[in-house]
């Protein structure tokens, strides 16, 4: 096995095509313990964190630029960012633990792809999008697009994320995310739930975003439930009906976290709480 | 010399017990300095890997190792040919037959072979080339899928020990215990209410957070050195030397720290490997497990099925008490259902009772203990039903505990305790009820559970030697491996002994040959039984100490008593002669002074736990959230209360861990699914309140300073008393642990009559 | 005059039989007049047992003395607690 | 397969070592360098026993490679004395009996000591969700976390007690 520390996109690129089976990594917080299992098995290790624009976490002109790299407490501790993205700011400051957290990467959350991660629901019903490396030069693409299924994502074998662009949400929108774990920490999702709530003046819900993760193969979006909160007054029966749309949308599994019902069950319960936090904290800016 | 033997000891005040010295050892293990077996190294040493079963059932054709023999770095590799059976297993059930897989494989993760190699890696490597031709054979999880008509056989050749008839045909009932008193029919008939309910738990495991791990140095002349993290070195030594077929002093063990044990280091599994692979490479060998193999591999506690039926009068007196236990074993047969049996109704004087136990081997891991192995399971049942019992009759709780409750003299039906002795089980009781807490109001969905736990704790054999230092310091050396801190104790009872100061005694865990036998520590033991070797080491001291002085003093032994560390003179003729003055004169009146305490301890008394919890269960997803948790458990005398207090808090958190989270899951094909602390979920610090502790004081009179064991009980309440929280909370009876939110949403939905 | 019980797992020597009446002075002799009436049961008990005397439990009984002892129980050997 | 030279700066004192390129930092610390204080509980990154910090961030040694050490300044359990004046954390835990068995103590105490320099004055809440990645199996957490509130107070009141630089 070989380590290589690439200082640049290009050189990182260069690198990945010199070699068959290597793989990059950030944190290396989900890489490891796949190495431990046996699940990979790369000639390569490419540490991305010497790269600046995949360590980079800044705002300018409208935008929030997060490398892909970043640590996710970097993310947690930042005031502004928590301010006006508080759903991914959650999110960050929830896997795994403060140790887990220092290293942890937006970049290998989302590639790791695995049904439950918890910063996808958030990239997601915030339309971030994800610039990515590879050898033809680098594209964006709507990080809905990446994972394709639990361990698979679209981009190729040389290629990797540089970083994830967020709009700054405009005025009177805001977000939350919510997992279900049965103890406090240091779990993996059950089932989780991300929101995004834009209101009009008379504080009716001029739009909504709503993302479940952990009830299906890939995070999933509830066009169904976004469209009855569309121009309404968020109240009981209203969300009794979103409640009813997300678990009806949800294709969860029974596995080792959770069954197909409870799955289906929480994933509503997560979506109301979500949309009423959203929401409030929109009230509030 | 006459032995002095325990007086009846009257509730005196000490000076040093009861005290809260820091513990000697401390400085090691907060400045890293500590050596757990895991740090160990020896020049040239090498790494041992073991290659295990990937079937949960299968029988082993033939094994070939002629491509790992080749493979970078090998330098030796062992199979079950290089273990001959023992004539008699010593110890634990089967013991030798769980080391390696001998002709067939029983769970999945059991050792096949092992190599030894000059890197970790090489030795993996190489595992993974021997050939094992398997014949893969269908397994048995459960005990209802092993108790069923014509359920493949884990032994072919197991009869039923116990029926009262001679068994015909095999099956994977081990052992049936049978006992009845008085007349279970007429106890029923005699009551107002009457309930019978059946409860499953799951197995769970002890959770040490250091895997097992071992060093062993094996030199031609057939000798080992062997450093390890266990619960008793003296146990390694004999369970090796008994598979190895070697005679015991050519063994020595050294006992590094241990990082958790919980009963779950009471036996081994890689001691044996390693001394073989040791004597195979002329090299010491490491072998250290990864967590992986500590859940698939190593003793977990039973799973169980067992049902409980209790009659009672309307004012609250119970008159029948009736079970039908069924416990895993694992792949060997265990005692664990007859234990089940002795505590499922301890705590309670029932005129009726009839109680039958079986034993039933599964194809997972051989089960071993889990503090108070066996109770926790059984006080689930018993304490939920006597609840509900409660609830029908409109009593109290507590009260209706106290009415039914064992004191000194009533006949326990447990064979380990006979006729109970001084307890202090109601004094638990009543210091519940006294407590502020148990009158704290509740808000909505929170609820208030309350469960009584018994353990009869063990005595069993030690040895302590005290060497006196020529300028009055004492070394206090047991052969008790210290856990949580029972090195202090010993520290304090030879200090109230000698009279000397707690920081003047360095009390050390000595290794196979430089004290004399002692068990392993178990059944909360070590302070209470060890303890006693120590007093009775030091007293020895104290006769020897008096004839010094009586030398010095040119006067009669009879002259002189022994006060505060000094010999003083009964009739003031000399001014007091301390401890250091007699020991910096021993060349002159007579040489070192030192003494040995060893004995089969007697008397240990059981224990006994109230406990209360308050938690919330949030009605939209089935979490509970637990609020306060109060805990009242008799100590005797509480020899260094943080420790004791350690060991109750401790019990408590594995207890909740055990009624929300904990449990192995199987796949179909009998593979574990959760062999890792991420989904085995034992409590993180964020999920538990602070464990509020009280010790009772019922001093045990069978122990100069009326100690009784406290390092098990803790574990036995939290099962029911959360279950019994729950229904308090919500109102609905959960009967199968761990109660997840899964489990708690479904039954929610079900009482609410909502559509799953 | 000392009554014995057997407990569940010695009944197979003697062939059902749970109760005992028999002279002893001590645990040595107690367990040879077993043997003198139900051979074979001494060696059974070597491999373990416990006993409860008048309900006092000896976890590795071999020589006690029984003086005055009105009641003895067999109890099934307690391995690791 | 040929090993890496890494050289870097740990307890204060420089250290090199050799490692392969997928060896874990905590494999290396424990074998190459002989620093056996940071404890392996599950290799995985769920127990907290092998907590360690690199380049001033609180980390799990199992989940980061050696080689990434190169450069880096490390923190260990057997760095946090200051000669033979212990740490207020280390005395706190010793006199509230905060430990049992031991093996979790390094990593608690790391974790503990990460958290006070970012948060002196932690709730008992704060406390155990900032140690909430370091399993505890003896002692359920009490004695612990009343420990690191005690040693936080100490350690305002003299400031000077637990800064070393």
């Amino acid at each position: 096995m070989e380590y290589s520390l690439p200082q640049s996109v290009e050189e990182a690129l260069s690198t990945l095509n010199s070699v068959s089976n290597a793989t990059v990594f950030a944190g290396a917080t989900d890489l490891i313990p796949q190495l431990r299992g046996g699940r990979a098995e790369p000639r390569l290790l490419v540490d991305l964190k010497k790269i600046p624009s995949l360590m980079n976490l800044s705002f300018s002109s409208g935008s929030w630029k997060i490398g892909a790299a970043t640590p996710v407490a970097s993310i947690k501790n930042n005031e502004k960012l928590t301010k006006e993205l508080p759903g991914l700011a959650e999110a960050s400051g929830l896997i795994g633990s403060d140790q887990i957290q220092t290293r942890a990467s937006l970049g290998g959350n989302l590639c790791t792809a695995s049904p439950g991660a918890d910063t996808v629901p958030s990239l997601i019903v915030n339309d971030a999008l994800a610039v990515i490396a590879s050898n033809k030069g680098s594209r964006t693409i709507a990080v809905s697009d990446v994972v394709t299924g639990p361990g698979s994502i679209s981009l190729g074998a040389r290629e990797f994320i540089i970083e994830f662009i967020l709009q700054q949400p405009p005025s009177r929108t805001s977000d939350a995310y919510e997992r279900f774990i049965p103890r406090t920490e240091m779990d993996i999702a059950v089932v989780d739930a991300a929101a995004r709530v834009s209101l009009d003046e008379r504080g009716h819900c001029q739009e909504a975003k709503i993302a479940i993760g952990a009830a299906a193969p890939t995070v999933i979006r509830v066009p169904a439930a976004e469209r009855i909160l569309k121009g309404k007054k968020i109240n009981d029966e209203v969300l009794a009906k979103v409640m009813e749309e997300v678990s009806k949308a949800c294709n969860p599994i029974n596995d080792k976290r959770g069954t197909i019902e409870y799955r289906r069950q929480v994933a509503g319960v997560l979506a109301k709480r979500v949309i009423l936090l959203a929401e409030k904290r929109a009230l509030d800016k | 010399m006459s032995v002095v033997t325990e007086e009846k000891p009257i509730k005196k005040s000490y000076k040093y017990v009861g005290t809260r010295p820091v513990r000697h050892d401390g400085l090691e293990k907060v400045n890293g300095k500590a050596r757990f077996a895991a740090d160990m190294t020896k020049p040239r040493m090498i790494h041992g890997h073991v290659l295990r079963s990937p079937y949960a059932h299968a029988r082993i054709l033939s094994i070939d190792t002629t491509e790992a023999e080749a493979m970078p770095g090998v330098k030796a590799i062992v199979t079950e040919s290089d273990f001959p059976l023992p004539k008699k297993d010593e110890g634990f059930p089967h013991r030798s037959k769980n080391l390696i897989a001998r002709d067939k494989v029983r769970y999945e993760g059991q050792a096949v072979a092992a190599v030894a190699a000059i890197t970790r890696r090489q030795a993996k490597e190489a595992a993974a080339k021997i050939k094992v031709n398997y014949e893969e054979l269908p397994s048995v999880i459960t005990v209802d899928q092993a108790m069923a008509e014509d359920a493949p056989l884990v032994h072919e050749d197991l009869l039923t020990e116990g029926l009262d008839s001679e068994p015909t045909k095999p099956s994977n009932i081990a052992k049936r215990s049978f006992f009845e008193q008085g007349d279970i029919e007429a106890g029923f008939a005699n009551a107002d209410v009457v309930f019978e309910h059946e409860f499953t738990t799951k197995v769970v495991h002890q959770g040490y957070i250091e895997p097992h791990a071992c060093v062993a140095d094996t030199s031609r002349d057939g000798r080992s050195e062997i450093w390890c993290s266990s619960q008793g070195h003296f146990m390694v030594r004999s369970a090796t030397a008994n598979m190895l077929g070697w005679e015991t002093s050519k063994i020595k063990v050294i006992p590094a720290e241990i990082g958790g044990g919980f009963g779950g280091k009471t036996t081994i599994y890689l001691e044996p490997l390693a001394v073989k692979l040791s004597e195979k490479a002329d090299r010491p060998v490491k072998m250290v497990m990864s967590r992986d193999e500590v859940f698939r591999a190593t003793g977990p506690t039973p799973g169980t099925k067992i049902r409980v039926k209790i009659g009672a009068k309307k004012n609250g007196e119970i008159t029948a008490g009736k079970a039908w236990l069924a416990y895993e074993s694992g792949a060997f047969p265990g005692p664990w259902g007859m234990l089940g049996g002795w505590c499922v109704f301890a705590c309670y004087n029932i005129p009726n009772i009839q109680i039958e136990a079986l034993e039933v081997v599964v194809n997972k891991p051989v089960n071993i203990p889990y503090r108070a192995p066996s109770a926790p399971m059984a006080a689930f049942a018993t304490e939920t039903v006597i609840d509900q019992i409660a609830q029908d009759i409109k009593m109290d709780p507590i009260e209706l505990r106290l009415l039914n409750a064992v004191e000194e003299g009533d006949y326990n039906h447990s064979e380990m305790v006979g006729t109970f002795q001084l307890i202090g089980l109601k004094e638990t009781l009543e210091a519940i009820r006294n407590h502020p807490n148990y009158k704290i109001p509740l808000g909505p969905n929170q609820g208030r559970g309350i469960a009584t736990g018994f353990w009869f704790n063990i005595a069993e054999s030690s040895s302590a030697t005290v060497n006196l230092t020529e300028d009055g310091t004492a070394v206090v050396i047991t052969g008790s491996p210290d856990i949580g801190g029972s090195r202090a104790s010993m520290a304090l009872m030879a200090a109230e002994e000698l009279g000397i100061d707690p920081k003047l005694i360095q009390p050390l865990v000595g290794d196979t040959e430089a004290v004399g036998f002692t068990d392993v520590t178990e059944g909360s033991r070590a302070t209470f039984a060890t303890g006693l070797a120590v007093v009775r080491a030091c007293q020895k001291l104290v006769i020897q100490l008096k004839e010094r002085a009586c030398i010095m003093w040119e006067c009669s032994v009879d002259d002189i008593e022994w006060v505060d560390g000094s010999a003083v003179h009964k009739e003031g003729k000399e001014p007091p002669l301390a401890l250091a003055e007699i020991t910096s004169k021993a060349k002159k009146t007579g040489g070192p002074l030192n003494a040995t305490g060893s004995l089969e301890a007697k008397g240990q008394g059981p224990a006994f736990s109230t406990q209360m919890c308050d938690l919330e269960v949030d009605p939209e997803t089935g979490k509970v959230t637990i609020l306060r948790y109060t805990t009242a458990q008799d100590a005797g005398t509480a020899i260094h209360p943080s420790y004791v207090e350690g060991q109750m808090q401790g019990g408590v958190a594995q207890g909740i861990g055990w009624a929300l989270n904990e449990e192995y899951i199987h796949n179909k094909k009998g593979r574990m699914e959760n062999p890792g602390f991420l989904d085995y979920r034992i409590p993180v610090a964020s999920d538990l309140p602070m464990i509020e502790t009280i010790i009772v004081e019922v001093p045990n009179p069978k122990h100069p300073y009326g100690v009784r064991g406290v390092g098990e009980v803790g574990i036995v309440p939290p099962v029911p008393a959360v279950a019994n929280a729950i229904h308090d909370a919500v109102g609905i009876r959960l009967r199968d642990a761990p109660m997840s939110p899964v489990k708690i949403l479904k039954a929610l939905n079900q009482k609410n009559g909502a559509s799953g | 005059m000392i009554k014995v019980f057997l407990g569940s797992n010695l009944k197979n020597f003697t062939n059902g039989v749970e109760e005992l009446e028999l002279e002893a002075t001590s645990v040595k002799s107690l367990i040879a007049e077993m043997d003198r009436r139900y051979p074979g049961i001494a060696d059974d008990l070597e491999s373990g047992f416990a006993l409860a005397i008048d309900g006092e439990v000896i976890a590795n009984p071999g020589y006690e003395k029984l003086a005055e002892v009105s009641e003895v129980r067999f109890i099934s050997p307690m391995q690791g607690g | 397969m040929s090993r890496l030279h890494i050289e870097c700066e740990i307890n204060g004192d420089d250290a090199e070592f050799l490692c392969d390129a997928d060896e874990s930092l905590l494999d290396a610390l424990r074998d190459e360098v002989g620093l056996t204080g940071t404890k392996e509980g599950c290799g995985t990154g769920d127990c907290g026993a092998c907590s360690i910090i690199l380049n001033g961030n609180l980390i799990c040694a199992c989940l980061a490679f050696a080689p990434e050490a190169q450069g880096g300044v490390i923190e260990t359990v057997e760095g946090m004395a200051d000669g033979d004046q212990l740490h207020p954390l280390q005395i706190a835990f010793l006199e509230h009996a905060a430990l049992q068995c031991g093996v979790c103590t390094p990593g608690v105490l790391i974790t503990s000591k990460s958290l006070l320099e970012r948060n002196p004055d932690p709730t008992e809440t704060e406390v155990r969700y900032a140690i909430a990645g370091n399993l505890c199996r003896c002692t359920g957490y009490d004695k612990i976390v009343k420990a690191i509130l005690v040693a936080a107070k100490e350690m305002k009141q003299n400031p000077m007690k637990g800064d070393k630089s």
